[in-house]
């Protein structure tokens, strides 16, 4: 149980204490698709429909086990759920709109290994949301990793038309702008009390 | 785990031999560890908040936790109660009622801060408070838990309660660093005023529930602590 | 087929391990499971578990997989892997809590978070599948040592101008002023990257030295 | 910012680059002698060149036919002088390439005399004919295009065209050719419209000027005959006004679509010098044989609007009219859109509406410093394009983005970005290389 | 007459230049900002002469070195670095450590302008990276306000001032608390005119709301800064200021109160009009000034800290590449019918 009014959760899960910026959750990716705005905003959406998901599947998995007793499968459940949700969501979309299915395809094995997901599970647990809870908590935690990708990716876009002298090219300078992002991230500290 | 490959189905019995096989060594590995590890990591909570009481009620020597039951009354708490329906009573060496340690939480700067404090009916004043776990910025909110002359508001934060016993008379609130007049008032820390005052109103939230049944149902505390205090 | 493997780990043991402390390091070559490389490496002793953590989980798991590896069918390989390699993240969770509740606090959910540490998987995959047990365990622990090391760069520099500490010393004279911002997120970016600069750096020297030399030559 | 608050239209952004005119505006047009040899290309407008119909050797009199249009995208060419052919063959472009071309040697002492050929009679010609007679005439845009005129008052079979717009704005600095010739010719002027109005079916035309014009708006007023639907309207001086979109713009609020021509929004633009010269000519079935230029710039000493015979080389012109010693570029046209010369050894074309001419001082090249986002050029393209992304794309080669996503080739280049650029990025320089690369990717496959 | 074979230059349209260069437009922000900083160093003192002196100090020296580092010729004379080192110095609180000064300094320049590759293609304001970077460090260092028109300002240096590198600031006798932390922290409202006047504590250069909004007009006027960022910044504050004032009176402070107080005036007025991170669109510097005037709002209100103007315009700054990807001009002839 936890009594965190869901606006509080929202942004403190997408602002104060973003994922990417703050808890460093899903860098892999951010350092990965955040070269171009389309691919970026695509996974974002796809990241944000993984983590509706698969919060709402953790939440009915950690019921079940607190009923049958047996924390120390936690872990291992939530992975394989995860893995699995993301197949089931590839198949699903793919049957309904192969549209989409082209559009975020590629990006969803790579959610597999996002820990930005396991991590959502895992805090959801921690902090004892109830379902309404972790819904809202994962729609912040969702378009706080988009938030981030998509200021990466507007940056990154204007750099490569510049003059970057060439030794910090590459993840160094992401790097870079994600800690000058996350002190501007900072200025959000307290907005959610 | 692709479902679809077009090459021709390979036979399913290897897959199932495997998935089955490295489900129960893996099954087997995590039980094994966890019914090794779980009486040292239920030894090692149970001293870690047995201390953390101690500290938060000076003179207590011994420990039980206690919940709020359906009924109003306290009870021994069990495995599944939840946390905010506990509290852990302190009793000093002669088995006399010190305090009860409350466990608290509320939104800090940054993130939730948790905290556990302790409550003396006798005194009916709060005599010790921990931070248990906060994110507040190293070196200026984190001055909550490390900070002496704040902790030292905390030896004897009065909450004295209105005359028909319901609720606090003055409620607890942070003020400017050395600007405190009352005894329910906390001398801020400088130049991290947030998060003084986010402890302050996590105290004055949880004291407002829990003190006026503390108060009232002491009696019943001070009888709990028999012999098996220090569960 | 062990028999004529022999010489041939004999040969190249030594570099199994040694390429994942420096050649191939995780992470400042490969640039894998950044994650728990930032964050928690604001103290060098989080970084050190963090890093002794991670390495038990590759090692145990590329022991297990190369053990496994002519009994798991293709198909169902990262499955198994994963499997395995969360159950050894749950045995080194609950290993943690018994040695150190405060450890275990102050690594928080990311103890949990090595299973999707895209490096373990990795070397499950690209190196565990196919070499025998010997190779897999070094190789398992020279980049897990690998990953430890780069841990240990970043967190003994993130507390030692943060805290102005290393493992809880206190390396200063009482007026010593914290760099906080380096224990803070952004320090964990700023400083990845310019250890990322620095290796830039050395790599470009070193391949501009080579092209000299065979100019020269 | 102001601009806007005031009476006299216009259109939106632009510059004001000083003016410059000051010093020859008020000269009248004065005849320029023959060169000893004058160099007549058979290419003097956009198109297909025209073909030679004459012989080494062969004499012919000013106004003769020297040159036939070589199908519809051409136009002919006529003697500028009564003299000697002395030989077909290349000379110097201004494109710094060979051309071919006829040298025409003047008999010294001939009168001059012009020949007239078959008059184009303005009550009986059809439209056909007048466009015809127009296309034998060799008149192409005098404004600087060069663009054969029959070809653009060709009016599509689907369009319909309700105005004509006579673009006497001369928005280029120094250039005062146009302002002469609509204080000198306006009987021609008035002539030419005629035929203009009856070639494109227009129900009316309207005569735009700048504000720096007042005394040729007063003038055409007056001068304008009472059967004639013309209206002379004084726009804000402002640059490039001279644009054909801009001036539709500017007078009847209409926008010429991305790539689409002033047609598709039921108008024709035709220079104010062209329409001078078909009322010139077309009575008289006569050629193109001169123009007006203006010769001006800080370099030139005899500065002054001349009536300079088509193919007279530039060394001549500029002998004849002074130079300074320290001479650095001339430029043929006005100095926005205008060519620097790489030598003065080209003559002086049918799209030649003038030449200026700079000292080392003026034209010494600043710095360039990297593009600050100041928006001054975003602030100043007439299109409303961004100059400033465009520029950067430029730098890096990203041709075809500059293309698909801003809009590269609807620039015209008319420079008003890299005039207020202060980073001195040459921005036009760059869209233009730009521009042929795309042109030439696309035309590839 | 014309000798033959002389070289022309060759040189494609246009010819003519309007004159304006970078240097021009840099020079004349530098001129605007004197006046400020005059006044920094009239109302803090010392102190704020050498903070002033270290900032601008620092970052030139950074810019020269680190072009040196890479070989590339010195870039000092766009006198773009001046005033990234002004605007730092500016934004600072006048009795910081020398050192922290100088550290901000060469981070700011090092990673809010060379790492991006130098002017022109910054994504942060790199005055407020360094700035950033230095309330994360320092937190104390960087609230520690000391009083304006102290008495022995002219000949006294608060101790604070010269601590030795690295170790940490002691600070002596009164401190000041500044507008915004008198509100946040205790319900006091400072009058309007003292705020105008710059009769308060503050950073060194923010606290003189009329010398600034000259500076701004005198660059407004000369077309060196796009006049709709700071009007855009300063009326959505004002509006919202205004709306949650009439919301709560005793919770929210008055609308002028909001404009005056705090970096919002040097923030909006210089730093928010950084040409190279802001939007190229006039729409679009509109939709980012909002933006701003949003974010300070918002974090001062409900945010941690009472001031939120140095966030915002970071923040801000990141997101001005999709304002310019959004909001772009329509190009002419491409009407929607």
């Amino acid at each position: 149980m936890n009594n965190d009014s869901l606006w509080t959760i929202f942004l403190n899960a997408s602002l104060v204490n973003n994922f990417v910026l703050a808890y460093f959750l899903g860098i892999c990716p951010f350092l990965g698709v955040s070269g171009k705005l389309g691919t970026a905003t695509r996974m974002g959406g796809a990241v944000c429909f993984v983590m509706l998901v698969s919060s709402v599947c953790a939440y009915g998995i950690h019921r079940l086990l607190v009923a049958i007793d047996a924390p120390y499968l936690q872990l291992i459940s939530y992975i394989v759920v995860i893995a699995s949700t993301v197949q089931l969501v590839e198949m699903f979309i793919k049957k309904i709109s192969p549209a989409l299915f082209r559009a975020l395809g590629i990006f969803l094995p790579l959610i597999t290994t996002n820990c930005a997901i396991l991590a959502l599970a895992l805090f959801q647990t921690n902090k004892g949301y109830d379902l309404l809870q972790s819904v809202v908590f994962a729609l912040g935690a969702g378009s706080g990793f988009t938030l981030a990708l998509i200021l990466m990716a507007g940056i990154r876009e204007k750099l490569e038309l510049a003059t970057v002298p060439d030794v910090v090219q590459g993840t160094a300078l992401t790097l870079m702008i994600a800690g000058i992002l996350s002190l501007a991230f900072m200025g959000f500290a307290g907005v959610g009390a | 785990m692709p479902a679809d490959r077009s090459q021709s189905p390979p036979a399913s019995w290897p897959l199932y031999r495997a998935l089955v096989g490295v489900g129960v060594v893996c099954g087997l590995l995590i039980v094994s560890v966890f019914v090794l590890t779980g009486p040292v990591i239920a030894r090692n909570e149970a001293a870690a908040l047995q201390q953390a009481v101690f500290r938060v009620l000076p003179g207590a020597v011994a420990k039980a936790s206690l919940a709020l039951g359906e009924d109003g009354h306290f009870r021994p708490a069990a495995a599944d109660d939840a946390a905010h329906q506990m509290v852990h009573a302190g009793y000093d060496a002669n088995g006399e009622l010190v305090g009860v340690a409350i466990e608290a939480q509320g939104m800090g700067y940054q993130d939730v801060i948790r905290l556990l404090y302790g409550y003396a009916p006798q005194a009916q004043a709060i005599v010790g408070m921990q931070v248990l776990a906060s994110k507040e910025t190293p070196g200026l909110g984190d001055k909550i838990e490390k900070d002496p002359a704040f902790n030292a508001n905390f030896r004897a934060l009065a909450v004295p309660l209105s005359a028909d016993g319901l609720a606090p008379r003055q409620p607890i609130e942070a003020v400017k660093s050395g600007t405190k007049t009352r005894p329910s008032q906390i001398d801020g820390i400088t130049g991290a005023t947030i998060s003084s005052k986010a402890v302050a109103a996590i105290l004055r939230q949880s004291s407002t529930r829990w003190v006026p049944v503390v108060y009232r149902l002491q009696a019943e505390l001070a009888q709990q602590g028999g012999p098996d205090a220090g569960q | 087929m062990p028999g004529s493997e022999q010489p041939v780990i004999r040969a190249s043991s030594t570099d199994d391990f040694i390429k994942g402390l420096w050649r191939e390091n995780p992470v400042f070559v490969q640039v894998l499971g950044m994650c728990p490389v930032l964050a928690v490496t604001n103290s060098g002793i989080n970084a050190l578990a963090m890093g002794l953590a991670t390495t038990f989980v590759l090692v145990l798991s590329n022991a297990l997989v190369s053990m496994l590896r002519h009994f798991i069918p293709r198909q169902v390989r990262i499955a198994t892997f994963i499997l395995i390699i969360a159950t050894f993240v749950t045995v080194v969770d609950y290993l943690i809590q018994a040695i150190s509740l405060d450890l275990h606090r102050a690594l928080g959910a990311f103890i949990s978070l090595i299973v999707v540490n895209c490096l373990i998987l990795g070397r499950a995959e690209a190196f565990a599948s196919k070499h025998s047990v010997g190779r897999s365990i070094l190789d398992g622990l020279g980049m897990g040592l690998g990953f430890t090391l780069a841990l240990l760069c970043l967190g003994g520099v993130r507390e030692i101008l943060g805290s102005g500490s290393l493992f809880g010393v206190a390396l200063f004279p009482a007026g010593f002023q914290p760099w906080i911002v380096m224990i803070l997120p952004s320090g964990g970016f700023f400083t990845l990257g310019l250890w990322l600069l620095l290796f830039n750096h050395l790599k470009r020297r070193r391949l501009a030295q080579g092209l000299v030399r065979e100019v020269a030559s | 910012m102001f601009s806007a608050l005031r009476q006299r239209r216009s259109f939106a952004h632009g510059i004001h680059p000083p003016q410059a005119k000051d010093d020859t505006r008020d000269l009248p047009i004065k005849q320029f002698p023959f060169a000893p040899v004058m160099i007549v290309p058979l290419q003097q407008h956009i198109g297909k060149p025209a073909v030679a119909v004459v012989r080494e050797g062969q004499e012919v009199e000013r106004g003769e036919l020297i040159a036939e249009p070589d199908g519809f995208m051409s136009v002919a060419m006529h003697a500028p002088a009564s003299g000697l052919i002395q030989r077909l063959a290349l000379a110097p472009a201004i494109n710094g390439r060979m051309a071919p071309a006829i040298y025409l040697k003047p008999f010294p002492g001939s009168s001059q005399e012009v020949s007239d050929g078959a008059p184009c009679d303005l009550a009986s010609a059809s439209a056909e004919e007048i466009l015809l007679a127009i296309q034998r005439a060799g008149i192409v845009g005098l404004g600087g295009a060069a663009f054969p005129t029959h070809v653009k008052l060709k009016v599509p079979v689907d369009k319909h065209i309700d105005t004509l717009i006579i673009n006497g704005v001369e928005c280029e600095p120094y250039l005062t050719t146009d302002h002469r010739v609509m204080l000198e010719q306006q009987p021609d002027i008035f002539t030419g419209i005629r035929y203009l109005l009856k070639v494109t079916g227009a129900g009316r035309a309207i005569i735009g000027v700048e504000a720096n014009k007042l005394d040729v708006a007063a003038a055409l007023r007056a001068a304008l005959p009472a059967d004639l639907p013309v209206a002379v309207e004084v726009l804000a001086v402002k640059y490039p006004q001279g644009a054909e979109k801009m001036l539709i713009r500017a007078l009847l609020g209409r926008e010429v679509p991305s790539g689409g021509l002033p047609s598709d929004v039921a108008v024709v633009t035709v220079n104010v010098a062209t329409t001078a010269e078909i009322g010139r000519l077309l009575p008289h079935g006569r050629g193109i044989q001169e123009r007006v230029i203006t010769i001006g710039g800080p370099a030139i000493r005899k500065k002054g609007n001349y009536r300079i015979p088509i193919g007279t080389p530039l060394r001549f012109a500029l002998e004849y009219a002074g130079m300074e010693p320290n001479l650095s570029r001339v430029f043929l046209g006005g100095p926005m859109m205008g060519q620097a010369l790489p030598s003065l050894d080209i003559p002086i074309t049918k799209g030649t509406s003038g030449f200026i001419a700079f000292t080392e001082r003026q034209t010494a090249a600043p710095v360039e410093y990297p593009c600050i986002h100041c928006a001054y050029c975003v602030d100043a393209c007439p299109l409303f394009l961004n100059p400033s992304q465009l520029g950067l794309l430029a730098r890096v080669g990203e041709v075809e983005r500059m293309a698909d996503e801003y809009n590269l080739l609807d620039c015209f280049e008319c420079g008003s970005c890299s005039y207020v650029c202060p980073a001195h990025i040459p921005l036009v320089q760059r869209f233009r290389a730009a521009k042929g690369l795309v042109r030439k990717r696309r035309a590839a496959p | 007459m014309s000798e033959r074979g002389r070289t022309l230059e060759i040189h494609t349209s246009p010819h003519l230049a309007s004159g304006a260069s970078v240097d021009d437009i840099m020079r004349n922000v530098v001129l605007a900002l004197l006046p400020v900083a005059a006044f920094a160093i009239y109302s803090f003192g010392l102190a704020a002469a050498l903070v002033l002196a270290v900032a601008v100090l620092s970052c030139v020296a950074t810019e020269h070195l680190l072009c040196r580092l890479v070989a590339a010729p010195t870039t000092l004379r766009d006198w773009s670095v001046t005033i990234t080192g002004l605007l730092y110095g500016l934004t600072l609180p006048p009795a910081l450590p020398l050192w922290m000064v100088a550290g901000g300094g060469i981070i700011g320049v090092a990673m809010g302008k060379f790492l991006f590759g130098g002017l022109g293609y910054n994504a942060f304001n790199p005055a407020l990276v360094g700035r950033a970077f230095l309330q994360a460090a320092f937190p104390v260092a960087m609230t520690s306000w000391s009083p304006a028109f102290a008495a022995d300002r002219f000949s006294q240096l608060p101790a604070s001032t010269l601590t030795l590198p690295f170790a940490a600031p002691v600070y002596d006798g009164a401190s000041g608390a500044t507008p915004l932390s008198l509100f946040k922290f205790d319900g006091q409202l400072t009058a309007t005119p003292d705020l105008l006047l710059g009769l308060t504590n503050g950073s060194a250069g923010e606290t003189c709301a009329v010398l600034i909004m000259a500076g701004g007009l005198y660059l407004a006027a000369r077309r060196m800064l796009n006049w709709r960022i700071p009007v855009a910044v300063l009326a959505s504050v004002a509006l919202l200021g205004w709306g949650l004032h009439q919301l709560a009176p005793a919770e929210y402070p008055p609308p002028g109160f909001m404009l005056c107080s705090g970096g919002l005036m040097l923030g909006a007025v210089y730093m928010a009009t950084d040409m190279v991170a802001s939007p190229i669109t006039n729409a679009g510097c509109v939709v980012y000034g909002a933006l701003i005037g949003l974010l300070v709002t918002v974090i001062r209100l409900w945010g941690g800290m009472p001031e939120g103007v140095m966030y915002a315009i970071l923040l801000a700054n990141a997101v001005s590449p999709h304002i310019d990807g959004l909001v772009r001009p329509r190009v002419f002839g491409t009407r929607r019918a």
